[in-house]
């Protein structure tokens, strides 16, 4: 259905916009949180259920929560009333994302013709995923986990307090 | 499924380049942060987009693309706030035009 | 080991559940305005006054001597003397309250009233479902609301009642026993024949316990005026038949409790 | 008959969609799959209101509410129509969009994880490859709408329960997943209908229920646990504590909104309840093979009460964990726990049938749990509670 399709990529996208737009900091987290909600959908409708649940599981129920903590963690540095939620440098680096958007959507628009358009629906089971991680892909899989680890303790020692004497 | 692959396309080429101007306009770092993880979502989008209407769908490429990128995010995410919570305390801002020196 | 200290709780909890519907003890309330728990005698709540007798303006113990107007703390008393007297238990002639208000609302139970009161006429009362819908009079309480038998009080708290109606007694007996001796001298004094009258008829009365009704009525006439003896002699004989027509009514006697107490030191002395 | 009683809901459900042409019938059978949801649910969640209040009131030696109805069966109900009429009040300085929005997410979240619960033979509303990821994927969605509420309120007390609240969420989701991932392990499959046919089979009369074997039981301690902080319930009701925090993070909502916050907390409950009972107690199979002819939605939803009745007999009996004993116990206790369950499980998948797997099994779980709980205990990590006055 391509109407719902619509409304999904508006919602999304308005959540990205109102993401990087709006002036509260908290207003912008959940507006993420509404970007990756419909970036599920997305994935949903294009049948691929286990990574929308994964996205959800993941960034609404992890990243999310963690850039709301990271904001409130660091809230005293509000910027203050008089100046802008913008960089001085704003001009180009919009202009640089217009750039971008620009030079990406002429080249999907110019290969649009040639890029399929109807395919059967995929029949792909959570197990064939599952067998695939733990054979085809289980080099990448260790090396995930391992990178998830090394960004686990990484994480925690840069955000720990430093004791005083420590050093 | 009447949506054609152009339209998931460009959607993903939309979020990406909102991503990517917010992360290069706006001053507090979190939400520079926030800009990067709508980049590799867009970027995600894609990879599954492709993998739907790819000619070989079984082989899941792309879907385990998409899942490795996911788990990547959630790393970078916790990293990149854990920097920025670290900076705060530093210099006792987020504001990026502030932090214009090497030397604490 | 880990755990333990959950599980025995569990089982606590549970033998809780399953014995509040058997066992009383596991079901300590009960539904209040059906049901209620009995209060503790030691129960105080607001102070209340206490009246001898059926006729509570007539028996009422107070003599607004407004010692505890002055004593309460929050001062939530007010008294106004009567202009006239009316005897009290033991018959001497009393003024009284024409007006005894307690402001409850400001009342802070302290009971220091109580204990200073003389006249054991304010004690403290267990009512305490005194809500009302009128914010200011509904809890100032006049003398008429105040005034409680002692009837009520021997209900609400027995044993203290018992002590207070036998130091009552004991009082009464006393003046009693003075005045006897004084309407016995002033007796023997004016007229000695009188006194051989005199003598027979109080050993008679003595064990049906009419003498300190005889007594009385010697005392709260003859004190004052100069008696004859044969005055005194008709007053102590007609006493016991007619006692009705004199001002202590039976109810002053003291209660049941206390009453072969009192007899027997009457009979004593 | 026995067979139409257990299919009763289904056939109805047919029945009505026949009416209807064809095309319209998979809309409209989904349609009174969600009504069901949205009336049974509910039903339930009144039901185990009335039961936690007669029950605690019970273990704490009172009677519990007996006026309204015969012994006070109809509270529930007055309870609702009082919080219906109330004024609904939204502080001056809230964030009023945020402030409306976070109880509605919270119940659509709470309502969507009973779609994929199989509440009976062929009663499912979806019946998806991921099920348990779905679940899972909507639970962890509760944890913004609780930030919501409370950063919205701009009181500190909705705050400070709002990030206790989702600190302990974060923290227990997951020893809670990894206590499930034990059962997809060894059923190979994400799909909760699947994991509750994968159990219904029955041996001397006896249930293949997965908390009858070592692993399982052991998960499901574990998962009881953290699906007690992830309901926060008490002992794990921190972000509520009435003490400290007045209400936690619904502190400033009255009225309507509140009973949607008392909802979608009881709803979670319910739902959590449910997945324990499909992963571990076999879903709507029934508990003896001789028992088969009752119903499998009655199995479901009894098994449903039952682990209710559970909670709320552990919330009369524990008092409140403090935060760091709270933390020590998801990381330090729970999470291994779970981690070396895995390992059991794996175990016992490759030592193949016999009574020795047993044995290993259980020697290996009672004498890890022995251990590591006199080690952790003598730690006082979450041991007695000790004092440190001025140091």
């Amino acid at each position: 259905m391509s109407f719902v399709f619509w409304l999904v990529a508006a919602l999304t996208v308005a959540g990205g916009l109102a993401a990087v737009l709006l002036k509260n900091l908290v207003h912008c987290a959940l507006a993420l949180t509404v970007a990756f909600a419909g970036l599920a959908m997305l994935f949903l409708q294009l049948d691929a259920q286990f990574a929308g649940f994964a996205q959800i599981l993941v960034y609404i129920g992890a990243v999310a929560i963690l850039v709301v903590f990271a904001i409130l963690l660091t809230r005293s540095s509000e910027t203050p009333k008089g100046a802008g939620i913008f960089s001085r440098t704003w001009g180009a680096g919009l202009v640089i994302a217009a750039a971008v958007f620009a030079v990406i959507g002429w080249a999907v628009l110019q290969s649009g013709a040639g890029l399929p358009h109807e395919t059967g629906v995929p029949s792909v089971s959570v197990q064939q995923i599952g067998n695939a991680l733990m054979g085809r892909y289980v080099l990448p899989l260790e090396i995930v986990a391992l990178l998830l680890t090394a960004a686990l303790i990484g994480a925690v020692i840069v955000a720990m307090h430093e004791k005083d004497g420590a050093k | 499924m009447t949506t054609p692959l152009v339209g998931y396309l460009l959607v993903a080429a939309l979020l990406f380049a909102v991503g990517l101007a917010g992360a290069l306009t706006r001053r507090n770092a979190i939400l520079v942060l926030i800009g990067i993880e709508l980049m590799l979502n867009a970027a995600n989008l894609n990879l599954i987009a492709f993998w739907r209407y790819g000619p070989h769908p079984e082989a899941l490429t792309g879907m385990m693309f998409a899942i490795f990128s996911i788990a990547v995010a959630a790393a970078e995410a916790a990293v990149g706030l854990g920097l920025v919570i670290q900076i705060h305390r530093h210099a006792q801002t987020t504001d990026l035009d502030q932090m214009n020196r090497m030397k604490g | 080991m880990l755990g333990e200290g959950i599980l025995k709780g569990l089982a606590e909890t549970a033998k809780n559940f399953a014995g509040s519907f058997v066992s009383e003890d596991r079901l300590t309330t009960v539904e209040y305005p059906e049901q209620r728990i009995p209060t503790a005698e030691a129960a105080r709540v607001f102070p209340f006054l206490v009246y001898d007798g059926t006729d509570w303006e007539k028996g009422l113990r107070c003599v607004a001597c407004q010692i505890c107007e002055k004593e309460c703390p929050p001062k939530c008393i007010y008294i106004e003397k009567s202009k006239d007297k009316k005897p009290d238990y033991v018959g001497k002639m009393q003024i009284y309250p024409a007006r005894f208000d307690i402001d409850v609302s400001v009342c802070m139970s302290c009971q220091i009233c109580v204990e200073v009161c003389p006249f054991e006429a304010i004690k403290m009362d267990t009512e305490f479902e005194l809500s009302t819908s009128d914010r200011f009079g509904g809890l100032l309480f006049d003398r008429e609301q105040l005034a409680k038998s002692n009837e009520h009080y021997h209900k609400i708290h027995p044993t203290e009642a018992s002590e207070v109606d036998a130091r009552l007694a004991e009082e009464k007996a006393k003046v009693e026993a003075k005045a006897k001796a004084a309407a016995a001298a002033a007796a023997a004094k004016a007229a000695a024949p009188a006194a051989s009258v005199t003598a027979p008829v109080k050993s008679e009365s003595t064990p049906a316990a009419g003498a300190p009704k005889a007594a009385e009525a010697a005392a709260a006439k003859p004190m004052a005026q100069t008696t004859t003896a044969a005055k005194a002699a008709d007053a102590a004989l007609n006493a016991p038949a007619a006692p009705s027509g004199k001002p202590a009514p039976a109810s002053t006697e003291p209660p049941k409790t206390a009453a072969p107490d009192a007899g027997s030191k009457t009979s004593g002395e | 008959m026995t067979e139409k009683a257990d299919q009763l809901f289904v056939l109805l459900k047919d029945w009505l969609v026949s009416f209807l042409p064809g095309n319209w019938q998979g809309v409209a059978g989904v349609i009174l799959g969600v009504i069901g949801i949205a009336a049974i649910y509910p039903t339930l969640f009144a039901l185990a209101v009335l039961m936690e209040r007669k029950g605690l009131g019970r273990m704490q030696n009172r009677i519990g509410p007996n006026r309204v109805g015969p012994f006070g069966v109809l509270q529930p109900i007055a309870d609702a129509i009082k919080s219906l009429t109330k004024e609904d009040v939204v502080p001056v300085n809230a964030d009023k969009t945020v402030h409306f929005l976070a109880p509605v997410v919270l119940v659509v979240v709470a309502f969507m994880g009973f779609a994929v619960l199989p509440a009976g033979r062929n009663m499912v509303l979806v019946d998806m490859d991921a099920s348990l990821l779905f679940y899972f994927a909507m639970g962890a969605s509760t944890e913004v709408s609780i930030f919501m509420a409370g950063w919205s309120s701009r009181n500190k007390y909705s705050l400070l329960g709002a990030m206790r609240a989702v600190a302990q969420m974060i923290s227990y989701e997951v020893p809670l997943l990894l206590s499930s991932v034990v059962i997809v392990m060894m059923t190979g499959s994400l799909s909760l209908v699947k994991i509750v046919e994968v159990q219904h089979h029955y041996t001397w009369g006896f249930p293949h229920w997965y908390i009858l074997t070592p692993w399982g039981l052991a998960a499901f301690v574990m998962y009881a646990i953290a699906a007690t902080a992830e309901t926060n319930r008490s002992p794990f009701d921190l972000p509520e504590g009435e003490s400290e925090l007045v209400a936690g993070y619904f502190t400033e909502y009255s009225g309507f909104k509140f009973a949607l916050f008392f909802l979608g907390e009881y709803l979670g409950m319910l739902s959590i309840s449910g997945l324990g009972t499909t992963l571990f107690l076999g879903g709507w199979s029934a508990p003896f093979s001789f028992l088969e002819w009752v119903p499998s939605w009655i199995w479901f939803f009894s098994k449903v009460m039952l682990s209710i009745t559970v909670l709320i007999w552990v919330r009369g009996t524990l008092p409140r964990l403090r935060q760091d004993q709270l933390m020590n116990f998801a990381w330090k206790f729970v999470l291994p726990m779970t981690l070396l369950n895995l390992g059991v499980a794996a175990l016992w998948r490759f030592m193949g049938e016999g009574w020795l797997r047993w044995i290993v099994c259980s020697a290996i779980l009672i004498v890890v749990y022995v251990v590591a709980g006199r080690t952790e205990m003598r730690r006082k990590h979450f041991g007695p509670r000790s004092y440190r006055y001025a140091e």
